[in-house]
């Protein structure tokens, strides 16, 4: 011990137990292993019932910087980051004495014996860990040290809070892929270190958990966004993967790596079923994605803002010569490199314009990881369909942090592949003209290249063009192609997922949210009800909206759209789709590049309603 | 439309076929919007030529070109082919994703040197690295043609140009040398003035399993054609200096060629077919030795010559479409039950998730 | 003669004379060499105190492709593209009857004599020409011989019409700075086919120019968009320019080409006080322009969408990392390639949200050849002053096409080089804080490399950063930099050129317009007075909009917003800033290529107000 | 923070000053947060010393980068420069606007691997075409550290990494073969690990009027140093073949180098000084010949020969700044008489307009 302060501050007294209500939060250095001690701690809870969310706060940075897990247990099954948490784990020298000052009231700090750190707080309880000593101790290798010294906090935790070490054991299996020999030599950490604490330590503080007599997660899973929405794209029957290495969309290729060799060889060729391509940058990722998808692959990319804005041209071409593709971006802070570790939604406004001179981007805006999964797959019969680019709008948050989820549900549809003509259609048909609107819809039908038929072909291209695909300047022609393209986009506001409405009978006031902020606005609805405020919830998702947007903002005095962007670009967007309700739409954003949390919301909120 | 000359018919023939049973109509394009007697016309033709010569199927070949006058060429041949006409120097990442949705098809790109070599260098560098399957035209006139006149990267040195304040000021790209140091497979120069090399050298490009590189100096007759521009027609009649010359042979073919060994030399390709190189007098160049394209490609830029032929050829690098291990189906025609995996599949990993 | 039709329609009984109001279109092929003779007309008329506008409508393509040229002479001084025209020269065979067909009811039409064309309508005259005949008599090269042809039907004209010869001397005279030679070859020709027609031709048709007792056009001048804005830039002091080639803003290039070395010598050194550098493409243009701007130079580069959108990330990082740069952008129609040769106003959305993640850009919109010039010097002055990059959005009928105006004025204030410290500043104050709002206008101060101080360095990023340029992931310091950054957006709306107004006593509507089509909105409200309907109008000039904006729509029950685009994105963005009177401003949008007509906008301004 | 080890100072004595009176301090940069061990790190460490014995007020020089690891190391070294961290790939355009600005001031750039040859390729090769005059450092570790170990264009073939599905199944390009052919006139490659030849280069490359290219070899120790990458600390101390140990002598310095006629060679610069090159038994190369150079580097490539040291020097072309003809005063600092022409000379243009 460096410090002359006691090791334990005196019990206060009386405090009534906190029981599965509270956040923990580990501070440490990025790259220092702490991963798996997180995530075999938010799996663990959820193992034994409880709801949980874990979010990783990390620096552009790759070894060293400092870096933040929060987990919170919420038995209401709240999910969404709070501001403040009552247990602090510091791990990391350079933000001890901060991560100590941020600890909430009464909560409890957890530190190594051996931290130069002053304990000057006396509303908290304190807890040393020896962890170079129970780490050295560790049969581990020398290199890896460092890694398990993790392990330590894990144990402590267990002993202080109740988490059952069995849930550890099978948390740490399920880490480890069931590899026996590193559940082991992390177990026996855990176990030493829970040991240690039973002999040494005194429990002073009202935090715990307890198994519920009926599990909150039974039957669930654990999942991060950008995992699920490879998934989905696995299960969508993508076969044609482009892409360019950027935080945070990486983890979606990284999910695609995994799991296309798993599930999509052929088993009669031993054959891959899909190829994947890592570009020279964002530029030819969205080119070979439209390449393959003119050549009837079902083709996709993801990436983050940098990338998304030099997708600009490509996705303007796309629009206009009508090629299906599918490009995720999972948004970040800012411009350029901006903060890429930081959360935002700023993209959307950009991607629903993407291109220049007059485009219209369909936008797919999953709220959880469910629907990541379920767009991933939609999002190719859309594309095919609509014969257009389909833009998934995900963000760091919900891309890249740990959220529960009931098991993905597996397509309810067979693939749509969209109007594609066959050389026996052309036979039958004696020909075709790639851009009439022959349904109404604004859809026109094409032919693969490689069609074995004489009038197959067609020549694409960005510039103008008359029905037949011939080259038209023409004036006629040009506003004749537009006017479908609008009447396309119509097509697609009724095909795209429709707004999920949750009406309140007598609410004055409508909530609007999208992504990972939905989270943070369902809880903070529910603490508004506390208030007395009655607020009914819409998320859309998709772009261009559906009618059911204007609905409900008829239906409600004053909408708030609820939105990480510092110029509130959904509202915006709402505002110009719907300018005769403009008035009622009102903006509640904010761009700090920290996950927006539902006190923030309520209080917000309330503030502007009761002003 | 002023009706175009045309020889007066022969009574009655019926027109040759090739191969694939079709006759030389039927690979032709839409009439060419281009200035009259530019070189790009003249490869169009040498490209309906030799496809028809080879016996391609139209419908089994994509035609795609960024932008340019020379990326119009594609308007213009083979109009019963699928064709894009893409974005500015963007074209090979669209040829490399058709190709990887079928990679079953061939494929002709076309470009300029602007488009190759200004705003399309780093995905040109990048399509040859990856060996994508495909015929590459750079239709080089030293100019910017469609935008009407500005230096290109090929442009020589001291070159003047209308509204350009100065004499271009910096060395010409050899697009031949960045396709070898990027590891082409096939690298070739002609000129669009030597139709039967240029329709030699396409037929051998499409012969090649991976990109082959053809850099054809194509005369702007507009912007870029004063006699003393390395990229003229005068130019190049005066100064071709033809390494090989080569004749494309078949495999089908069973005439023997009649050339004398020692005096040529055959690469023979994957398919069997082979391409006979005729010595000429002025080099023995031997197109197989990277060093040795490299220093002849050097010795030409140092010297200031014109040299026209096939520079070099190595066909031990697996396409793309090798290295990804595709099968035989072309994953645009994968069937929903290859490629949306079993419910149980889904089942499993969500058990394993909770 | 090849057709068996009369040379000359009879002519119509008794029409009244057409004087001073009328158009002709001239039907070429693209690249033959017609553009001096209808520079020729225009001056000439123009010379003779009418007012006039010239318009090329040109194909993509070099040489072959139909092309026309419209000249439209109004004594009542509407410049305007007009639907019809009167008189028709029929110059290219491909297009012959259909510009037989479109010409006006009671017009002309002149022709080659061995042209191949039905002269099928009866409500026309025709005047067959020589064109062959005196071509071959002139002394000119063989080679030119077909651009020479040209010039016959500039002489069948002025005989027709009655253009003074002398104006058409001086018009050749300007046109070939003065060349004896080629005037005198030209005008060989004119002369030649004038004293044909004299002797040929029998005049029946009502159309003539007269010289007006006071010229319309003394002390006018006429000149295109792109050499006004590229002159502006020079009396700007722009001392760096990047740019790559792209219709229609090449011209803009090559007026600094033509301008630069003219006018920026450095007399004492000789040496150049600027560099031009043709680049790779736009990323690095934009690149370049940003590094120049960055160490100090005005710099400047210009393109069109395709440009643009290729520029995105570049102007998000000049946007956070407050770098000034001038960026025109010609608009052209269309995606990617698009209709390189049409007039679109498609942009502007798309360059007010360049970059992602939450920008917006400052632009410009001049609506005259006159503002192009002062946009052009006051663009740099703006850029320095804000420390952003200042968007000048041009489109392609107001760059490209020969407009009238009053000479340009001379910047009447010296430049405005922004806050820049120096070494000795540095001295004085001990140091300074990159990105401190100091005065509250949210600018802050910047040192340019190599200020020779120990204190002038910092290190720009797109990144987050605290106000003394260190890297920062704050959210606070994110927030209050995002802040700082919307304040110097207001400050934007204060320092950019105001709205021009014209506001009608008792009018119910208001007319809002920019760019080319201003001129058209000008002449419709002529019309829609005669109608009855009284309409104010109202020019903004910048983006974000000034206040003025708002009163004016506040001041009108309907405000149109007339605009060449296919989402009516003026409009939206009126809509967008001020959401509480979105119902009030309505889309008046076309979007097929060509400028927008008078009677156009009056007819469908009419049908809207009247149903 | 925990307190760095540091040597015990001496008792006193007044830090040893530069041509420039500054001291080592004065070149320091922030404290780095790459991981420990780090190439690039080295790197940034050989940048100060270099600038430090050049003599280079670091007030009048500037630092750029793109974006990754490496991209970030011009934080580390010349705090009292101005930096830029630009976009990813597109430092080149950036450094070519700023040194058309203020052509009097110097410049690093500092790049990665990815940045350099995957997104940034062309402008790389452009901005050497142009001849922009500065020292371009590539930190090439042969992946894509800031984004976690995805395969870089340098990659060796056969090279594995974590998540990437298989070996790496390309070429990796050689920035030195690119750069020559790029017409470059002063190109290089180091080794982190040898931080005396690195220093040594960035001095030369200092005197270099043009663009100089240094291809430095600088381990990720977090992705790819397992010691059969050949971008490893332990290949590097392995392999490294110095073909010639240069040595840098300022032109102030009157010390006559004690080198032998015959057995080394020296390369006058433009300012005078020289860069000795210390002739080795493992070449004979002689770097003032392009076809010689690039023999070298094909040689190298052929046979997976780590070589290092100057490998192609040609003062001949003039660099941008001398293209453009620029003047004494710096456009950035031009004052408003020269750059505004006077209110005459637009009333002639506007009279000769009507
Ligand atoms: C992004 C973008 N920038 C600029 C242009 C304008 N542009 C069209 S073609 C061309 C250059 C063509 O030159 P080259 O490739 O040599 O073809 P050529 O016309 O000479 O055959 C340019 C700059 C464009 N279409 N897109
Ligand atoms: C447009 C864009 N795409 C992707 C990224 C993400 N990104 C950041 S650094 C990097 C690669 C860095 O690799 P390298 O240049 O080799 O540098 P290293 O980190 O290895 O030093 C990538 C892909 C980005 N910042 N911007
Ligand atoms: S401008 Fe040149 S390249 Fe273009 S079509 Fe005419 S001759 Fe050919
Ligand atoms: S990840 Fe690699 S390149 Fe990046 S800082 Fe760490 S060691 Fe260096
Ligand atoms: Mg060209
Ligand atoms: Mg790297």
């Amino acid at each position: 011990m460096s410090t002359a302060e006691p090791l334990v501050a005196p019990a206060p007294a009386e405090r009534p137990p906190v029981v599965n209500d509270f956040s923990i939060i580990v501070g440490t250095k990025n790259g220092s292993g702490s991963q798996t001690a997180n995530a075999t701690i938010l799996r663990a809870l959820f193992k034994m019932g409880l709801p949980v969310s874990g979010k990783n706060l990390f620096p552009s940075n790759i070894q060293g910087l400092p870096t933040w897990y929060t987990v919170r247990v919420s038995a209401d099954g709240w999910i969404a980051r709070r501001e403040t948490a009552e247990i602090t784990v510091a791990m990391n020298p350079a933000t001890m004495a901060d991560d100590l000052a941020r600890t909430a009231a009464g909560g409890i700090y957890l530190y190594p014996d051996d931290a130069k750190v002053q304990l000057s707080r006396t509303d908290i309880t304190y807890y040393p860990m020896p962890v170079k000593k129970l780490s050295a101790a560790s049969d581990v290798d020398a290199k890896l040290k460092g890694y398990i010294a993790n392990m330590v906090y894990v144990g402590v935790l267990a002993w202080l809070l109740g988490i059952d070490r069995a849930d550890i054991e099978a948390a740490l299996a399920w880490q480890f892929r069931n590899k026996a020999k590193a559940v082991a030599t992390n177990m026996a950490v855990v176990n030493a270190a829970h040991e240690w604490a039973g002999a040494n330590l005194t429990k002073a503080d009202p935090f715990r958990v307890e198994r519920l007599p009926e599990s909150k997660t039974a039957g669930l899973i654990m999942i991060d966004g950008n995992t699920a929405g490879a998934l989905g794209s696995v299960y969508g029957g993508v076969t044609f993967v482009a892409w360019y290495p950027i935080t945070p969309a990486t983890s979606l290729a990284d999910g695609l790596h995994d799991y296309l060799p798993r599930l999509r060889g052929d088993a009669e060729t031993g054959k891959p079923t899909y190829a994947v391509v890592q570009t020279e940058d964002e530029l030819a990722a969205l080119g070979m994605v439209l390449g393959a998808g003119w050549a009837g692959a079902r083709a996709m990319t993801s990436t983050s803002g940098p990338g998304i804005s030099l997708m600009s041209e490509f996705a303007g071409l796309g629009y206009f010569a009508e090629i299906p593709a599918v490009i995720w971006d999972v948004t970040r802070m800012g411009p350029s490199t901006g903060l890429p570790t930081r959360v935002s939604q700023g993209d959307l406004l950009k991607l629903y314009l993407l291109g220049h001179g007059d485009t219209r981007q369909v936008v797919l805006m999953p709220g959880d990881v469910a629907e990541c999964f379920e767009f991933g797959w939609r999002a190719f019969d859309l594309a095919e369909r609509l014969q257009t680019p389909i833009f998934v709008a995900s963000d760091l948050d919900l891309g890249m942090n740990q959220w529960m989820s009931k098991p993905f549900e597996y397509p309810d549809q067979p693939m749509d592949r969209g109007k594609v003509l066959t050389a026996a259609d052309l036979e039958r048909l004696g020909g075709f003209a790639r851009y009439k609107d022959v349904d109404g819809d604004g859809i026109g039908y094409r032919t693969l290249p490689g069609t074995e038929h004489p009038l197959a072909a067609y020549f694409t291209r960005g510039t103008g063009h008359n029905e037949r695909a011939g080259y038209s300047e023409k004036p006629e022609d040009w506003t004749r192609n537009l006017e479908r393209l609008d009447r396309k986009h119509d097509t697609a506001r009724k095909l795209c997922p429709q707004p999920v409405v949750e009406q309140v009978e007598g609410a004055e006031i409508g909530l609007v949210a999208f992504g990972s902020v939905t989270a943070a606005v369902e809880e903070a609805r529910a603490m508004l009800a506390r208030e007395g405020i009655k607020a009914s919830l819409l998320r859309p998702r998709a772009l261009p909206l559906a009618e059911g947007v204007r609905d409900f903002i008829a239906a409600h005095k004053r909408t708030y759209v609820i939105e990480m962007s510092q110029h509130h670009q959904l509202c915006d967007i709402i505002r110009l789709e719907m300018p005769e309700l403009a008035g009622r739409v009102l903006p509640l954003n904010l761009c700090d590049g920290l996950p927006v949390t539902a006190k923030w919301v309520s209080e917000n909120l309330l503030a502007r309603e009761t002003k | 439309m002023p009706p175009l000359p045309s020889a007066p018919a022969p009574a009655a023939a019926k027109p040759a076929t090739n191969l694939v049973g079709l006759t030389k109509a039927d690979y032709k394009g839409l009439e060419s919007t281009l200035c009259n007697g530019c070189g790009h016309d003249a490869i169009a033709a040498s490209i309906i030529d030799a496809c028809y010569e080879y016996g391609i199927a139209p419908e089994r070949l994509i035609k795609l070109s960024g932008i340019g006058c020379s990326s119009k060429s594609p308007a213009y041949f083979l109009s019963r082919s699928h064709g894009f006409n893409s974005l500015h120097g963007r074209m090979p990442s669209v040829a490399t994703g058709a190709l990887m949705a079928n990679h079953t098809l061939s494929a002709i790109g076309v470009s300029g040197d602007g488009d190759t070599g200004s705003i399309g260098f780093s995905q040109f560098k990048h399509m040859i690295r990856r060996n994508v399957n495909m015929v590459y035209i750079v239709e080089n006139n030293g100019v910017y043609g469609l935008t009407k006149g500005q230096f290109s990267p090929t442009s020589d040195r001291g070159q003047e140009l209308r509204h350009q304040p100065r004499p271009n000021e910096f060395m010409p790209i050899d697009l031949c040398m960045e396709a070898i140091i990027s590891d082409c497979g096939f690298v070739a120069r002609s000129f669009a003035g030597d139709p039967k090399q240029v329709r030699m050298l396409i037929k051998a490009a499409f012969a090649h399993r991976g990109t082959a590189v053809l850099d054809i100096i194509s005369p702007c007759v507009t912007f870029n054609n004063k006699d003393d521009s390395t990229k003229s027609y005068a130019w190049g009649r005066g100064h071709d200096e033809v390494v090989n010359d080569p004749l494309f042979v078949a495999s089908r073919d069973q005439i023997t060629v009649d050339y004398a060994e020692g005096e040529s030399r055959a690469v023979t390709m994957h398919d069997g077919s082979r391409i006979v190189l005729q010595k000429l007098d002025s080099g023995k160049h031997d197109p197989t030795d990277r060093a040795a394209a490299m220093r002849l490609l050097e010795d030409a830029r140092a010297n200031q010559r014109f040299i026209t032929g096939l520079i070099y050829v190595d066909q031990s690098r697996p396409n793309l479409a090798e290295v990804e291990n595709l099968g035989y189906t072309p994953l645009a025609h994968m069937p929903e039950s290859k490629t949306r995996p079993p419910r149980e599949t889904l089942d499993k990993l969500m058990a394993s998730m909770k």
